[in-house]
């Protein structure tokens, strides 16, 4: 599978909301092995309003509210992608999935292994993740990084529109667990798609900017601040390559060696503490395939080690910010 | 407020209490809905409106020696246990003369002078905590009761039946109070619970318990005065569902598509001030100017907290990193 | 074995039956035992030994269609259910012709042919599953019943509630079979649930539940059919709870200091191959000579399965990295 | 605190697990308010018999068996934490703990924060980790890395006997959270430490071997095969400085970075799995805080990206082993 084309074709206007709704009523439409479930997918129509009118399109069943059990739920529906469906499992946010972590560590991403070979586990979750809305300590996590160190799952984060419309299909197509992160900012983004966008790859990173000066390496939610730092940094002469993750396990190394060999330089920004977030693998993983290439030492832009506070200053001073990449940038260009 | 007694006394003095603190509560979320609006307060905001009975009725059955956990729709517990207003409001606004400097919000209120330890977010995961919490008095013989407010919502989680059966095996002196409100977010209790007899559960861990109308104060604070005696008289753990109902959304970004205005106009209708209040005038115990005098008390006290509130500082973004770990130095 | 029978008809081949599967279960774990002190067979290893009725009697009421999901501990539900004891030996030899290409060991037995879902040693983790492979069976509309084998410590878990609740909540097809050994490792039934009587807990998600004599292959059986029965009837799931004992230490780690050898013999008395041998020969259904022509049939069976071990080869390290993800080819 | 002095003072031969056990002892000995909580740390005598005899010598209310309920138990942790205990609580493995991450995460590591600071929480959990005894995939997990990402908790990998006896006291002391994790393979190794070792620093990291030409560093049970593998490379010529990080959060980069300046050489040696280990946080450091002073990329031995397989053969070949290790020094080093 490969990136649907776009040029050409006909445009609609459309949140990422709608956007993430399009493309499971389009799963469960095409399929009827497919089933949501999840807390309030149903009557509350999803605390994003993500599945808002599904339950009347697709009745109970299909369109399934669980009670508040994340670690039932989230097994019940690795038993279900055992016996046959294709569920898409909707943990609310990250922020609740500990509680349904040994599930997917120890069942979802073992299982295959496990029974040798003889069961695998097609089942998607869904998870909305990160900061920004002063939800405060415990519901402002970002933890996809952690997610994407576990071997035997596909971890994915759209951030644009086409991805959040295209990568639902391509994540029931796989018969192995998937994860999709959607950072809760995004849901509001509006823009223009093809009408007839469809399933998009999950293997390869996208150059979301092109550049020749400095790799600037993102995903997720951060994508946008430094896609707004690049145009800074424009400003300033240096022309920034955005390289988007898009899938965090398995991490596309050629696309980000590519880069990295081009600009020779590189930072890395992620919404995760510092501290053991994916930009550190991002990092050792540069400094081990490309560290003759490398003019200046890697930059990361992160989060500050503190749980996130609920006043608004403090936690956009917490956050990745655009000023913060654009700083990292020019330490790294020495400008 | 006397812990000790196992009765409530309906006495003037009584009554206007439980009257003013529901009212407390009621007019001090009324404001935040409204400050919500206006953008003073930010993030989620569970207002408790509707379920002022059940957090007034329980405290007056506690001593300052007990302890308190609640859930990110704590305000009510809060204010009733004693928190300040002006620490409540400012802890909303975000400012550094929060209870909790500002660092938690509307779903953190902590109190140390109070005992009241939040303010817990992750449903059910307040649980453990009040076991622990009670383990400790325990182990150090204090004769002191944790009293565990959560939903009824949080009684599907895993956590909710590990801490029944851990505080029922080790005997501890814990009261869980469920809130039975009806609904989880927008899933309703039939949708949530096989067993939607939430006080039943009690029983397949041992705990005695019972169901009490939520919109009496008078009922619930009998009940809770029980149900403490029964923990100070070496019982363990006692299991009190108060049926309740939450008149507001769940959050400010509920659009309620899950129930009816039918069905919420009908639960207006048992709206435990105005029937405490009914029942108080009726047998002449309190009068309108007593009403009056009151509504005025608690406008100033609500004006007094924005006031404080607007008046309240922002911590310096130098601070950020502060209270992660203690500092080594004064250790 | 037809599963659609209610009662357990013990007519001569089907009790020469059920005593030749216990047999099987308790000699392949004997030699296993001596196989684990050559080390031939590393890492955990579970015994089952005394618990034979409970898997054995299960089975007889499962058809082919039916699934199994089982623990660490579980041999004798593999072997019970017809998973191939060559498969199941070479599996703990590490081999890669075992069950699970010698990945899992004896703690991770899974087959597809006879719908064996492991071979679980995350304590509690197999129920949400079981609910789930029981959700999709309803979802598809296929009468199917999931068995979910567990221990009493089990039960304690949180996932253990949240599962029956959604087995309940849903009436799935799950039979979920509680193999009440007393023990949690070292931590005696007592020490681990304030209602010690577990099948009791069933009633708080109104799920049907009945305790029986785990030592006892027939009440086992007909326990079982009956709780089928009810499942295919379509009153939900069914909580059984067997009450067994583990004659053999929890692992080969295990100093057993937590209960008397007074407490194990008394228990070894009840032993359940034992008990249908008296019976069935009391009763004159069977004779020496059918058990002296089991136990040779059973020993050359046990000793083609150490055979196949030894003879079975190492799979290739190059291949290390295998059956972690479906290879992108192969879709 | 400092290291307590050996030198010349009386010694006494014990296992790793003696130490850990006469630490616990001295603690319930020394503070009525310390207890330790766990399932079969009592009637059993311990999982890895670490507990064994405690329960006679100091009751059941002190010794206290729990049941099956990981997050119940730690949460009660916590919360006896708050009321003024002193629980060492014991999650038997890390392999468990995903069972009880939301509480360590969402209030043990929060509640200071969230709270203003008005509470801490004195608490300090305990579990086995590592893999390396046949256990397969859901028991043989090596995630102190993810402990490492959470601000507002310490995390501790005593690999030594003076570590396994002294830092348990420290982390008693310290009024936040501590988390110790101790290698299961380490608890039969047996030596010598001084007969009144005590209480050791749990911020530096410690040089295990003085080297010039090149810097491992590691920690937990991987640093006795890194000592092994310095010994193969000293007979080649090339001498290594193993540099032991003993505490994983907050890491000493002082103590890492003197080193590497000095070797302008590294390889990391971490039992987790390669991608997203705590290796790729201090190779991301060192980029950050040496780049000028590398003159070689920087090597990783981990786990390789796989379940852990039952037969030895194959367990042996996913964990990081000496030959590995030597082979990525010389790499370093270009021998
Ligand atoms: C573990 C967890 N899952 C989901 C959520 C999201 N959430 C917040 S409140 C809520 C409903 C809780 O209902 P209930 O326990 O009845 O309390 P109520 O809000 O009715 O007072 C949900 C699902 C959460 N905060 N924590
Ligand atoms: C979640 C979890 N906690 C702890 C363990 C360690 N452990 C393995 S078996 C066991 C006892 C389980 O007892 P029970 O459920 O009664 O089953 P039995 O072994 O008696 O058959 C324990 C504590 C585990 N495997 N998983
Ligand atoms: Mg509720
Ligand atoms: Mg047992």
């Amino acid at each position: 599978m490969n990136v649907a084309p776009t040029a050409g074709t006909q445009k609609i206007t459309l949140t990422y909301r709608d956007a993430v709704k399009a493309a499971i009523r389009e799963a469960l439409q095409r399929d009827e092995r497919v089933f949501l479930m999840g807390e309030d997918v149903g009557r509350y129509g999803g605390c994003y309003a993500v599945s808002k009118g599904l339950l009347d399109e697709f009745g109970p069943d299909r369109i399934r509210d669980t009670p508040l059990s994340e670690s039932g739920f989230v097994g019940a529906g690795i038993g279900a992608a055992l016996g046959g469906m294709r569920p898409i499992v909707e943990v609310m946010t990250v922020n609740f999935s500990m509680l349904c972590l040994d599930q997917i560590l120890n069942s979802a991403a073992t299982i295959r292994h496990m029974s040798g070979g003889q069961f695998s586990i097609p089942l998607v979750i869904r998870m909305a993740t990160g900061a920004g809305r002063q939800l405060a300590a415990q519901h402002s996590h970002s933890l996809e990084g952690w997610y994407a160190h576990i071997p035997g799952i596909r971890v994915l984060t759209p951030a644009t529109l086409e991805d959040a419309r295209g990568m639902l299909a391509t994540a029931l197509a796989d018969p192995d667990p998937v994860l999709i992160f959607e950072n809760v900012l995004l849901y509001h983004m509006t823009g223009e798609i093809a009408a007839d966008a469809g399933p998009v790859d999950i293997d390869r990173a996208a150059i979301r900017r092109a550049g020749r000066d400095i790799s600037l390496i993102t995903y997720g939610g951060s994508l946008w601040k430094t896609l707004k730092a690049a145009e800074e940094l424009a400003g300033l002469g240096i022309e920034a390559e955005i390289v988007d993750l898009r899938t965090l396990r398995p991490l596309d190394d050629a696309t980000i060696m590519q880069s990295v060999r081009k600009t020779r330089r590189a930072v890395i920004v992620d919404e995760g503490w510092k501290t053991g977030s994916l930009s550190a693998e991002i990092a050792a993983r540069i400094v081990e395939q490309c560290f003759w290439s490398l003019d200046a030492p890697i930059g990361r832009v992160c989060t500050a080690e503190v749980p996130i506070p609920y006043p608004k200053h403090l936690e956009d001073a917490a956050l990745p910010q655009p000023p913060a990449i654009v700083a990292a940038a020019r330490a790294a260009v020495w400008r | 407020m006397t812990a000790r007694e196992d009765k409530p006394h309906l006495t003037r003095p009584h009554v206007l209490h439980l009257l003013r603190e529901m009212l407390r509560i009621r007019r001090f979320e009324e404001r935040s809905a409204e400050l919500y609006q206006q953008e003073k307060i930010r993030g989620f905001l569970h207002l408790y409106i509707g379920e002022e009975a059940v957090a007034v009725g329980v405290m007056q059955a506690l001593g300052a020696d007990d302890a308190i956990v609640a859930t990110y729709r704590e305000h009510g517990q809060a204010l009733a246990r004693g928190v300040s207003m002006n620490g409540v409001m400012a802890e909303m606004y975000g400012k550094q003369e929060g209870s909790s400097r500002g660092r938690g919000g509307s779903m953190h209120i902590f109190d140390a002078k109070t005992r009241f330890y939040g303010g817990n977010a992750i449903v059910g995961g307040g649980l453990p905590i009040a076991v622990g919490l009670a383990l400790a008095d325990k182990m150090q013989r204090r004769p002191r009761v944790t009293a565990c407010f959560f939903g009824e919502g949080a009684a599907a989680e895993g956590e909710f039946h590990e801490s029944m059966n851990l505080a029922a095996l080790w005997r501890l002196p814990v009261l869980f109070v469920c809130e039975n409100n009806l609904y989880a977010m927008g899933t309703a209790l039939a949708i949530s619970e096989s067993e939607t007899d939430i006080h039943l559960k009690a029983q397949s861990y041992r705990v005695a318990s019972e169901a009490v109308d939520g919109m009496d104060v008078v009922a619930v604070e009998a009940a809770a005065r029980r149900a403490v005696a029964a923990i100070h008289a070496g019982a363990g753990p006692f299991f009190l569902e108060c049926r309740t109902y939450r008149f507001r959304a769940h959050s400010m970004f509920d659009a309620q598509l899950y129930r009816s205005k039918a069905e919420i106009e009908a639960w207006k209708q048992r709206c435990p001030i105005a029937r405490l209040t009914a029942w108080a005038k009726a047998s002449s115990l309190i009068h309108d100017d007593d009403i009056a005098a009151i509504e005025r008390e608690i406008a100033a006290e609500v004006q007094a907290s924005v006031d404080f509130s607007e008046a309240g500082t922002w911590e310096p973004v130098a601070e950020l990193c502060r209270d992660v770990t203690t500092p080594r130095e004064v250790r």
